[in-house]
């Protein structure tokens, strides 16, 4: 099958959502070439800098009966358009007792890793899944991100796209037919029976390669990637850990509150899974810094295999 | 400027005076405990959502603020849905949702009332790129307050409706204070609209926003250039609201006695019926049966309220997502 | 010992502390009068209603030697200065090697009950704890505001007061004498020995009243109030933990990323406390979604003494 | 105008020069795989910050944004630490935790650079704050883009400083574009200056910001009025960023480029030399002199980076807090 990028997907994905819906629409900072050129300037709009508009004034596009796709670009800018997500878009369908439909998809990009320093990275959503009303999908494949996307441009709520910064440029299968991915279906990226590892965004390969060494030590891992944080599939991950009786979760957002709780909590909570579980969850996560520039520290600062493997080893033990 | 038709006057009338009227009764079934959280009074401001709307079409749309029962009362919004949302009843526009801060009906435009000083704002300007899109000469109409002014997305959505020329009016209801804060304090202008000039070549028109006949014709001829085409344009109502920033018995007003007492004195409601009578617009019977049929109608609305059923706990677990 | 309530213990607390050092400030749209009073217009600013500018010059201010109070209200309104919060006040200290020091409470309302509706009922400290940089306190009595209030205006940190606005009424014995609270040490409201009940903010006096209930029932139930959220006492908690074997965690915030999901999985991660763990640990929280208007809808979306009671008895079994 | 004295004129120079040499220099070390993460280089804008530091003294503040190393050199940084920082090494301004956008020295009264679009004026607005509360004439000074102009900060602030007459210098660098996006698309203007004087009542002065004098002397002016507590002042410098928005092989720069030469061929150092050479101000000996001096200080600096230690990985777990 061909490869093509991620990013690469994610423009097909809007490519054709945009030629088959005319009420898209698509607002940024940087215009997306391919679209301006086939679309026009009316529907592909260059906003200024000015996050708190766009970001508002696609909830009243979609209010409007329009189809807003925003690109936030870095997560790290959305903070100045919160109100926008957390006290508008977030409520606004539930507010107004569900009389409107809010299609709206955001796209963000997300992590660390290339010593931008404390405020061009960040991994924040937890932050967004504690906000009842926003879907969120955190696709790490192009595979995913285009049916995924898809997927988003069609749903009748605000989605929020979580697109890790590494993975942009990486290569995929994805086929030439059209598909789309349904939310709420995590993905067991490899099967095993002594461990869950449930990882998420650029984790999972981590996660991956780590469990094919360990897998030369006699140990099992299963790897889930979530693909989406709202809605969660709890049943996947349950499931899986029933089988194992062992917990992992893999997160580059620091540790404090973070997603990787709310997977630790969903599962301890389940008295059925609890019963299985032979030995206590582990998180593998971001240090509880603001990540630091340097590169000895970033590392530092961020999850790494060393640290994956030393967990799974722990609740192997 | 033409002379408004009489028909056009009596119901420029009667829909200041239903909102009067309602605002009164919500108010004192508030007290009363008769409805929950929390309510922003509109009295004192009724001619300006009567005169702009007035000028709308039903698919122009528009968005209010915290303080936006009389925006929807002039759209077109049915008194009996709005009292039972108030009321938090099932049969509210919102299903009990929403309450007062939160009162929308998108069948008629009304976009939505929004608890988030300058939150609509954004919203509005993305309902004007709509209207944009859609072609045609339909307009959205944004109401906020002056205090409104001070934050950012203000601003932001300033420079978006002048660079993208969006068909938004900027309603801004300058009623002289944000809570207690003066708007010199805060702004350190007398007209807000000041903003919209210098800042952002839009035009900004300061208006008598206790006379409804100026502020609809204004807002008629605003709506002129903004219909076709020309960009957006920013009306500064200059009124004042009568009672404290919301309810709530004991609250602290700092605005000075005699200042709230002048403004009565200008009271839109009385001085325009004053002025119907005097110019043979109206009769004494015409306004009395006028009246007479509002109260009927905000009593039917309380009745509608009472009448109908709270939401079952459960509902609240529906509509957080679209189907 | 005299009795004053939570709201004129925080004023007591200010008052204290402004007299005691000249360069504290304090930043607000609505002015608290006696501080205005007796400190004047300079120090006692009334801000326009434009939160972003004010939770960002309090960072200014800090960064030159003065000690800033920000009173932002209600928690809703903080979003609309997020960028300040996350991207500066958290990351300030750090990104500049801690070459400068930022010390500056910032108050916010947080809770529902009141029929607020969606935008003006939520308890967004999940969010907060998942940025590292931040101090965050949650007092629940007048005794606690005042002494962790004096101790965060001293603190060289940015520290985020969180107040339930139910709370502000609430009489409370404190001290003529001055005292101060230290962060991280949690409050065992009641002692008990069959389960651990950590509850927080109003959800305290929930929890306190289940546990006479049941204690009629015979069940012992110890009732633990974090009182800060940054730094976390997890030692009390997991030592009460190690002793019940039992853990409910209860939080007015919805559910999925809250702040119970970081109790929960800061306990079950540790194998010394999860092998002493009797049952599943359960969460009573609020329900996933934005909190409705209507009085039968919003209690519903909150927890209550009947779900505490309910989850209490779950893990007894 | 006041003639600026020759020593005055060659540290100008000395200035402008050594901005350029270390962002050169960057530059390369950047591309060469020596110097970590994001750098946005200031080559082309060497005047504003020169010729407006020139004005400042010791305990006035700045705040600067993303583009930041010239108003840090301007302060009068230490190279030394700076390049340190930028090669993420220990004895960096920030021990390595900030990098190229987060330098700051707050010894000198340069509060930091940010990465966030405006995010720098609120803190401004504080530091000016304090200035006006610590009494006497100090004043702050906020270095942004024309591309903030349009966050809603930016108007938050402008309000701020209006209202309470913050001595507070807004340094609006209008290099024509935000990353790609012309002014003109994104502000609807041609003069960003002119939101300050409108909105707000704040005097906006455009002045050319790719002549060093002009600079200082509109700087020496305004900061005149600003320090005898007449409240805030806006000025605008024109001019233009040489290279692309930030470093990376193959960004696309959609800026035509006849409209970069044209520039380039006002190159604010060059121009200025010319001109100290003209008039009899510097003779060739005193500019190769100083230029001699300059290279030597750079590469200085980049030897005192080079033999500083990165720091330790745990490292990363300091600083979170004050203690
Ligand atoms: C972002 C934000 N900050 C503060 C508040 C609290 N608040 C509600 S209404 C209001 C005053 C608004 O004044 P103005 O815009 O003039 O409208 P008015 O109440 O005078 O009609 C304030 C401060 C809020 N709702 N949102
Ligand atoms: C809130 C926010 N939005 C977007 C960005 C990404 N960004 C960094 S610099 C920049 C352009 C800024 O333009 P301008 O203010 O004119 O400064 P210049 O780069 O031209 O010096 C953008 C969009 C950001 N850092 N912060
Ligand atoms: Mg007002
Ligand atoms: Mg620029």
């Amino acid at each position: 099958m061909r490869k093509i990028t991620y990013d690469e997907a994610a423009a097909e994905a809007l490519m054709e959502e945009f030629r088959r819906d005319p009420k898209t629409v698509h607002l940024s900072t940087d215009i997306p070439p391919d679209l301006r050129q086939e679309f026009g300037e009316d529907r592909i709009r260059q906003t200024p800098i000015a996050e708190a508009s766009f970001v508002g004034a696609a909830i009243g596009l979609a209010g409007s009966g329009f189809r807003p796709v925003v690109n936030v670009r870095m997560a790290t800018f959305g903070f100045v358009a919160m109100d926008q997500f957390v006290n508008q878009a977030a409520k606004i369908t539930y507010m107004f007792g569900g009389q409107a439909r809010f299609p709206i998809v955001y796209r963000m990009t997300v992590g660390a890793s290339k010593s931008f320093a404390a405020q061009h990275s960040i991994s924040p959503y937890s932050m967004y899944m504690n906000c009842p009303g926003l879907k969120i999908i955190l696709p790490t494949t192009p595979y995913d991100i285009k049916g995924l996307l898809k997927t988003a441009v069609r749903d009748d709520n605000p989605v929020i796209c979580f697109e890790h910064m590494a993975l942009g440029g990486m290569l995929g299968e994805v086929p030439e037919e059209e598909y789309l991915l349904p939310f709420g279906q995590a993905a067991i990226r490899r099967e095993g029976k002594d461990v869950t590892v449930v990882a998420l965004a650029k984790m999972v390969y981590d996660a991956l390669a780590v469990a094919e060494e360990l897998a030369r030590e006699g140990i099992s891992a299963e790897v889930i990637d979530p693909r989406t944080l709202n809605p969660l599939d709890k049943k996947t991950v349950k499931e899986s850990v029933m089988k194992t009786g062992r917990l992992v979760v893999v997160d580059e957002a620091c540790l404090t509150a973070s997603a990787a709780a709310e997977f630790t909590s969903f599962v301890v909570e389940d008295e059925g899974v609890f019963k299985c579980l032979k030995s206590a969850p582990r998180r593998v996560c971001g240090l509880d810094v603001p990540i630091p520039y340097s590169p000895p520290m970033e590392s530092y600062a961020l999850p790494d295999r060393e640290r994956i493997k030393a967990a799974i080893r722990e609740v192997m033990r | 400027m033409v002379k408004i038709s009489r028909e056009r006057l009596l119901n420029l009338y009667r829909t200041m005076l239903t909102i009067r009227r309602f605002e009164e009764r919500v108010v004192v079934d508030y007290h009363s405990g008769a409805i929950p959280g929390i309510v922003h009074s509109y009295i004192g401001q009724e001619a300006v959502a009567t005169g702009l709307c007035a000028n709308l079409r039903r698919d122009d749309r528009i968005v209010s603020n915290h303080r936006g029962h009389g925006h929807c009362i002039a759209k077109g919004a049915d008194l009996n849905r709005m009292m039972a949302e108030i009321y938090g009843r099932k049969t509210g526009y919102c299903k009990g949702k929403g309450g007062s801060m939160h009162i929308a009906d998108f069948a008629i435009g009304m976009l939505g009332a929004n608890g988030i000083v300058a939150g609509g704002l954004p919203i509005s300007a993305g309902a004007a790129m709509a209207a944009q899109l859609e072609g045609g000469d339909k307009v959205a109409v944004v109401f906020f307050g002056d205090g409104a002014s001070n934050e950012g997305e203000f601003h932001e959505v300033l420079n978006l409706a002048s660079i993208w020329k969006l068909p938004l009016v900027f309603a801004c209801e300058n009623n002289g204070y944000g809570v207690n804060t003066p708007v010199k304090v805060a702004t350190g202008l007398d007209y807000v609209s000041k903003r919209a000039e210098g800042g952002y070549g839009i035009p900004g028109i300061a208006v008598d926003g206790n006379d409804v006949e100026a502020v609809y014709e204004a807002t008629k001829k605003a709506l002129a250039g903004v219909r076709a085409g020309k960009g957006p344009v920013f009306l500064e109502f200059m009124t004042y609201r009568w009672r404290g920033h919301y309810e709530q018995p004991g609250l602290t007003d700092l605005r000075p006695a005699e200042e709230i007492e002048a403004w009565k004195e200008k009271c839109p409601v009385v001085c325009f019926e004053r002025k119907l009578l005097k110019d043979g617009s109206a009769t004494k019977q015409i306004i009395d049966k006028i009246n007479a049929q509002v109260n009927a109608q905000i009593q039917a609305a309380v009745d509608f309220a009472l009448a109908s059923p709270l939401p079952a706990p459960e509902d609240a677990l529906e509509d957080v997502f679209s189907a």
